[in-house]
Order: structure tokens, then sequence, then C-alpha cells
């Protein structure tokens, strides 16, 4: 990788221009230095490959700059901080993607993997898109406010014209209105149907392959995963093996590196086997498009 | 007339001792008269000449006779609206002229009947006055300014004052008991049979967030 | 100005109107125009031309020539209003100009600014729409349950329908672009000189989905 890439000393494009506008944050990488922004800008265009940016450097001169902002008069806003967690979260989702195993794009799954990966991308490209758009929304909101429409009420001599008004509720019924609107809201249910894979349990599988191992003695992880009906559920068997193993119930052999992984039945015909589930009692979900936050954590925004 | 950029106010002098001004009415285009003319177009209640007076920085005198010649140009244009001192002070009015035309449209969209938006938000003036507009806006989640204006235009609703922030305050008026065979808002049934919860309510009650 | 200036007639006899008016525009004084002013005067939203045409018995295409020489006209007299085309239709509103005076006058309107959040929650809706609060959470990376939900009580965004799984979708309402100065969502501008793969980024844009 060249210690600077071509652009970054360049008059950037005016994406970049826009988005470097607002954060001063810079960031000291061996192979590049300057904003973040413009980090972002380079990795979007395929100027810098992202397998070859230190973001653990780039995570520590976040700390270290917000950490200076406290100390100084101005502390950055949360918006700006979760801000930076969103973009270095796709940037690490994104990372992890390309650092993966990949080979030659032969089979379906290998498709899936690329596209996710230009997914993560994707997103983080239309992150940035929305927030220069809102911008401009906002410089618009603020020109247009000069002017102010006339609002009044109508004069008494018009609203003598209005036909006689027809009352068709009592005090009753006004209670009922008033308590039905009063009534606080709910903790507003956002249906995530939409966003989550049906949830995958850890318990669940591992008891799924004990049975399956139990009888047939040994496995291939292949096969221990063809009937999965989604990757979500081929990653949580993982994960299950991994628990099986610790408890000592399951070895593994792999003749060769990314070769086929062979699973054996090491535990008992009877004992009784239960993982306990180091993901938390919750069920492993599925990440949303582009692989981000698991909304479900999701920092509850502020209203103001 | 008023084809020129500055028709009027040919003393810029500033009379009532006005506090700081950030701008000069003589050197906006349409010098105080369109200052006067912008004010009067978004004002929702007749102005007193005296209360333009300090609001643009200039005389009374002067502001009263920029006042008058509006009136008399809108006229000599025959304008569809016209300028004039009613009760407490001065208002844009359709002209009498176009009664029919605006009398029409005034009927155009109008039942006798409240819209279940305008009942809802009614209930809420009723069981919350006073409150502002924003404060029914939070707890019905959408903008009741128009809603609120027809309730007032019905004379359902009035204003019962202004919060130190300029918010205007709003409840129901005795036409409202009236019209809801009540004699004291007292006689409110309570909300509690239909809302255990009510006393575990927060926030209902306070000022929404200024800006989201 | 307008085409004539006849006094009113005591001849109640209808012109071209196509219903059964009680007046002809033409004949009042200030003619269609002075009509339209008088209408407008007493409107408390934007009127579209087809409503104001029907209010006053004329073709539309002949109303929206009227209400375009009207606004000129403002303009050009430099006066302190002017007649804008906005969100759902026309409306007086005061000219910028006279932003300064307006503000130290009217305290109790809505122009508190957005925040950074809101803008950024309201972009997503405008170019997004019809758009659940997941789809908007999923893009900005953080839950807006509350933003929406202020947005809506401000009247920028209302609920459009909801979704076979029971969300709720949302879009902006015709208010947000009479803020934004706008007559309709495509004068919004484009997204692509931002991001110009978006067109091409089938399961980004649309529905999320799942990804291994």
């Amino acid at each position: 990788m060249a210690t600077r890439p071509e652009g970054a000393t360049a008059a950037p494009d005016e994406v970049e221009q826009a988005r470097s506008v607002s954060s001063p944050f810079e960031v000291h990488l061996e192979n590049f230095t300057g904003p973040f922004d413009l980090l972002l800008g380079l990795i979007s265009k395929h100027k810098l490959d992202i397998t070859e940016v230190a973001l653990a450097q780039v995570t520590d001169e976040f700390i270290a700059a917000v950490r200076a902002a406290e100390a100084g008069d101005e502390p950055w806003e949360l918006n700006r901080i979760s801000e930076f967690l969103v973009v270095a979260a796709t940037l690490l989702d994104l990372k992890a993607a390309r650092l993966l195993p990949a080979g030659a794009v032969e089979d379906a799954e290998d498709l899936e993997m690329l596209e996710a990966r230009d997914l993560l991308f994707a997103r983080l490209l239309q992150y940035r898109a929305y927030k220069d758009v809102a911008q401009g929304l906002g410089q618009r909101l603020e020109a247009q406010a000069r002017s102010l429409p006339r609002e009044v009420g109508l004069e008494p001599d018009l609203a003598a014209l209005l036909p006689e008004l027809v009352m068709e509720i009592g005090p009753a019924e006004l209670a009922v209105l008033a308590a039905h609107a009063l009534q606080p809201r709910v903790a507003p249910t956002v249906d995530t149907g939409h966003l989550h894979a049906p949830a995958v349990s850890v318990r669940e599988q591992a008891a799924v392959l004990v049975d399956r191992l139990r009888r047939a003695g040994s496995g291939s992880f292949r096969t221990l995963v063809q009937d999965a009906e989604s990757s979500l559920v081929v990653v949580v068997r993982f994960l299950a093996l991994l628990e099986l193993y610790r408890e000592g119930v399951v070895g593994f052999d792999q003749v060769s590196p990314l070769g086929d992984l062979t699973v054996r039945w090491t535990g008992g015909q009877e004992d009784e086997i239960d993982v306990v589930d180091d993901y938390g009692d919750l069920p492993v979900e599925a990440v949303p498009a582009g692989g981000g936050l698991p909304s479900t954590d999701r920092p509850e925004e502020g209203g103001a | 007339m008023s084809t020129t950029t500055t028709p009027a106010s040919p003393d810029p002098r500033p009379g009532p001792a006005p506090e700081e001004l950030a701008f000069d009415v003589s050197e906006l285009p349409g010098g105080a008269r369109g200052a006067l003319e912008a004010v009067l177009m978004v004002a929702d209640e007749p102005l007193p000449a005296l209360r333009l007076a300090t609001v643009l920085g200039l005389p009374t005198a002067q502001v009263e006779d920029h006042l008058a010649e509006l009136a008399a140009e809108y006229r000599e244009q025959g304008r569809g609206f016209d300028l004039r001192h009613a009760g407490a002070g001065w208002r844009f009015y359709s002209a009498p002229a176009h009664a029919d035309v605006v009398g029409r449209f005034v009927l155009d969209r109008q039942t006798a009947r409240l819209t279940q938006a305008a009942l809802e938000t009614l209930a809420v003036i009723a069981y919350r006055q006073p409150v502002t507009r924003g404060q029914v806006s939070a707890v019905r989640g959408v903008n009741v300014d128009s809603v609120v204006r027809t309730l007032a235009a019905r004379g359902l609703v009035v204003e019962l004052g202004t919060e130190p922030s300029g918010a205007v305050l709003y409840g129901t008026s005795p036409y409202f008991l009236e019209r809801m065979g009540m004699t004291s808002l007292d006689d409110l049934p309570p909300l509690a049979p239909y809302l255990p919860e009510i006393d575990t309510m927060s926030g209902v009650d306070g000022e929404p967030e200024a800006t989201p």
C-alpha cells in the first residue's frame, strides 16, 4: 500500500469536500494522514483498501480527540460521537468481511458474501448521503422561515356566517376522548419483523447437534448444516459446536486448512447435555442489512 | 403611487427612544410602509398604532400617517382587502365589496359538525387548560394549529393569556359549557375511570421540548 | 392593475358563471384579482388554484394567471407582503426583507430550528417515503422513535398508512413542502450528486433484510 494514496493531497472531489466541512477530526495512520471524512471518501472511491486501515488506531485517536474536547471548552455532542460509532462499526464490519477467506467466486454462498460486503459499503455511503442532504434541508428551512404565513382566525363577521354547530357529544364522550388522547403512549413498538430474521438460539441448535451426533457418531460440518434454512443458523450451529467442545463432548478434525471439518461425538450416550448460552439468555438475532449495530440495542435518541 | 422603493419616511430619525434595533425601517424595501404591511399581514389581532410604532422604532404619529395612506392606497387600487381601524387597532380585512365571494369561500368546506380531530383537540384543551397549542400537539402527536383556529372561530375555545415564552394559552369558553350542558368546568367528568394510570403520567403536563 | 374599477353593480345577472353564483367577479371592484385577494386574506392555509377557481366561478388557468400577476405586482411595488405558491397552494406571507421587524413582533410561531438529529431523520423520511421508523433507524443507526414523534407533532411528518406487518409508514406533509417553499417533492434536490450508486443498490434502499 502506498504511503499516501493519490487524491489525498490533490483536491478532493465534491463529495469529499461536502463531508469534510463538519468534521475536523483528523487521523494519523501509517498510510494516511488527514480528516476522518476524507478517509471515508477514499475508501468509498476504492482509493484506499479498508483492510490496510488500522481501525484500532483510528479508534484510539477518536477517543483521544473526544477526551481532549471534553477537557476543553466544547465537548463533542452525543450526536457526533454516536455518528462516529455508526461509521466505525460499519468500517469494522466491512473490514471483517474483506478479511474473511474468499477464494474464487464459485457458488451462491460466495456471491452472497460478496453482496453482503457491497451492502455494508453502500450502507455507509447512504448514511453519509442523507447526512449531507439534511444540511441543505436545514439551510432551506431557515431561509424560508424569514417569511411568515398569514394564519389568522376568522373575522367575527365571517364566523357568524357559519352554520349553527351541531354538538354530537356530551361530557361523558368528551371524557372518553380526553382519556384516549392523554393516555401515555405505549412505548412505541416498532415492528422489527422486517429487520430481523427469526431468532435462533445457541441452546436449541446445540440440542439438535447433540441428537444427531449421538446417533451418527460423527459427521462433517457441511452435513451438519446441510438443512440450515439460513446462514444465521449455520453461524449459530458453529457457535453451538464451540460450546459443546468446551463441554468436552465433541472433537474436531480438519485435514487441511479450509478443508472439511469433521466433528466427532466424544460424550456419553445418556448424559444430560445443556449448553449454557454465553451469548446471554437472549437468542442470537440476525443482524440487519448491512450488519450494523443490533437494532434492539440502538441508543434512544433524545427527542429534543 | 407606491411604485417606488422608498415611498415614505423622509425622516429616518427614530422617535420613541427605541431599544437597540437591528434594522432601520427606512432602509428596507418599501420603507416603513413595507414593514407595517409585513407585520400586519401576520398579525392575529388588531394592532394599535402605538404598538406598531414601538416595533418599528418610529413616532406614533408618523405610523398613523402611514397607516392612513396605505388604507387609502388600497381603496384607490381597488384591492380585495383593506386596512381598517376597528376596535383596538389596525388589521387587514377582506373588502366588503367581496363579501359574497368570501362568504361562499367560508361556507365552502364548513359543516355543522366538528371533525374527530377537532373533538379530540377540544377534549384535550378542556381537561388540560390553560394549555398551549404546542402542548396539545405533543399530546396528540399531530400539529393542531389549524384545528385550534377552527375551534376558536366556533367560539368553543378562547385565548386565556400567554406564557412567558409568548406562546398563547387556550381554554374553553362559556359557550362551550353551554353547549355541553354544564355550568362550570367542575362538571367535567373525572378521567380516572377511563384512564387508570392517569396519576402515573409524566410528560403530559410538561411543556414539550421546544425543538425536535 | 385589474381590468375595471366599476363599482358593484346592483344587477345580479350571472355572467359566464358555470353554476348559480350570486356574483360576477368581473363586475366587482378590482375584478377577479380583487376577489382573489379578498379570499386569500381570510384563508388560514394555502389555497389550491382549483379551489379558488371553484369559489370564484372562473377557469383554473385564468385564476393561476391572476395569482402569478398579483405576486409579481406585490414584488414590483415593494410591498411588505408577498403571495406565494408553496405546499398545497397559494398564501399571503410577510416579505423576507422584513423578517427582523416581523420577528420582533411575532414570538409564538414554530420557527424554532430543528436539531441535526431531526433534520437527518426528516431527510431520510423525505427521500424514502413511505418509510417505517424501523427503516429510518436502519439508515441512521439509532432509534428514531421520539424524533419522528416530535416531527409529527410539528406537522412536518404524517402517517401515510401501515405495512401489512402493522408498522406505520411515514411521509412528509404538505406543511413540510410549504415550509420548504416547494410545491412538490420533485423540487427536493436529488440525492444523486451525493450518492451516485443509490439506484443500483437494491436491498439497501429497499427493504432491509438479514444478511449473513
